[in-house]
């Protein structure tokens, strides 16, 4: 068995910087033949979307997070995982969430990313507050979608 | 050991009720969430109105996802939120 | 319909960029909410693998990786696509291939970047041969699961 | 217009058969990749030996994957390979 290393997770406010992030994972842990990775951003759109505020539960998310990230090691086999989530006020564009796993084969690191997301979307404690142009604050209201993604992997 | 628990708000929810956290007592111990919610909802209008009107209402009991059926300590950290919209 | 950006589709000796990559993913059109990214490298072990020498037939693969590219953007309604293979001899830990993808939503960028990984292992004109240690030479033989695994997009 | 037809071999059977590419003759047209490949390993015992000893052979024509029951045209580029190992 090799050793992997513990999975990093971070919530911020600072960028995270993606190439930095994907070469750590790809030299964390010997055996390692692929990462996968998946990086969320503000949407922008013709509804004049300027920015989102994320909140969240200090303390709750970091635990959530590392039980997460925990838990998509041992179910993948992974060797090596990574979560960053920023909070803060985010423009549109602006990087919010980094997912990243490696692994030996090709396989598990995709399906846990896919995992990683899926769960971290509906199971951490963040919420999305929108801003407009127009000055329209609105909270972004959970989607079954994401619901029905986070359960499928049940 | 203090009968008091502190709840949190968070998100929507924190705006609706106006503040972001809050100590109260707990009446008996062992009690439900649900119990606690419906005697405080009955001494505080604004919660009773925000609570009935946020049938989603998700709680953590010591930064751990919870349900109202569970049970309440004294000293415990309960925290109301919105469903989570992270990622 | 917003408009994206040619798939854009790289053969070449060098090591890429990937944070630069992201980079370019991330920001190439506007509605871009998520990116998904797969990067295989030469895996170590305990058998003494030193390095693969990445053989290709030059023509027939950028026709092919281009084909592919723009079967995906179609399929998964991408905003954007990238596929870089490596050629040439790579020691254990070298990056071989970067695959990644933009869409407004994760499930399309995710879906495009497994199925991407997925066919390009089968079908584009590639070979792999590894050099070890002791100075055996052995020609990677096709592996039926990565057969079924491309299959399971037809 | 030349009756011939360049063949490329790639990776081990490059090294199997000792030659990166050759030009062929056409005998016939059309012809299929499979009857042109009989009429060569007839001529070429090397040849013979190493495409009976490779079962799982891909052809493409014009760098376009392509089965042995499809037809060569002179000038075509024919390229012989084991199946792909890539990513």
């Amino acid at each position: 068995m090799l050793h992997s290393p513990e999975p990093r997770v971070l919530v911020q406010e600072d960028l995270f910087d993606m190439g930095a992030e994907m070469t750590r994972l790809s030299t964390g842990a010997p055996g390692t033949g692929g990462i996968s990775v998946f990086m969320g951003q503000v949407r922008g759109g013709p509804d004049g979307l300027e920015s989102l505020t994320l909140e969240h539960y200090p303390g709750m998310t970091e635990k959530v997070l590392t039980d997460l990230a925990a838990s998509a090691m041992e179910r993948f086999s992974l060797l090596g995982c990574t979560l960053i989530h920023r909070v803060g006020t985010l423009a549109v564009g602006a990087p919010i969430v980094f997912v990243g796993t490696a692994s030996a084969h090709r396989a598990e690191a995709l399906a846990g990313t896919h995992f990683l997301i899926d769960r971290l979307k509906t199971g951490a404690p963040f919420w999305k507050c929108e801003q407009y142009q127009d000055g329209r604050r609105v909270w972004v209201e959970a989607r079954d979608a994401d619901d029905k993604a986070a359960a499928s992997w049940d | 050991m203090t009968q008091d628990v502190t709840i949190f708000y968070f998100a929507a929810l924190r705006e609706q009720m106006g503040r972001e956290r809050e100590a109260v007592s707990l009446p008996a111990s062992p009690m439900t969430v649900d119990a606690l919610i419906q005697g405080l909802r009955r001494q505080d209008s604004v919660m009773d109105e925000v609570f009935a009107a946020s049938p989603r209402l998700r709680v953590a009991i010591n930064q751990t996802l919870a349900t109202f059926q569970d049970t309440v300590k004294p000293g415990d950290e309960l925290a109301f939120f919105p469903p989570m919209t992270g990622g």
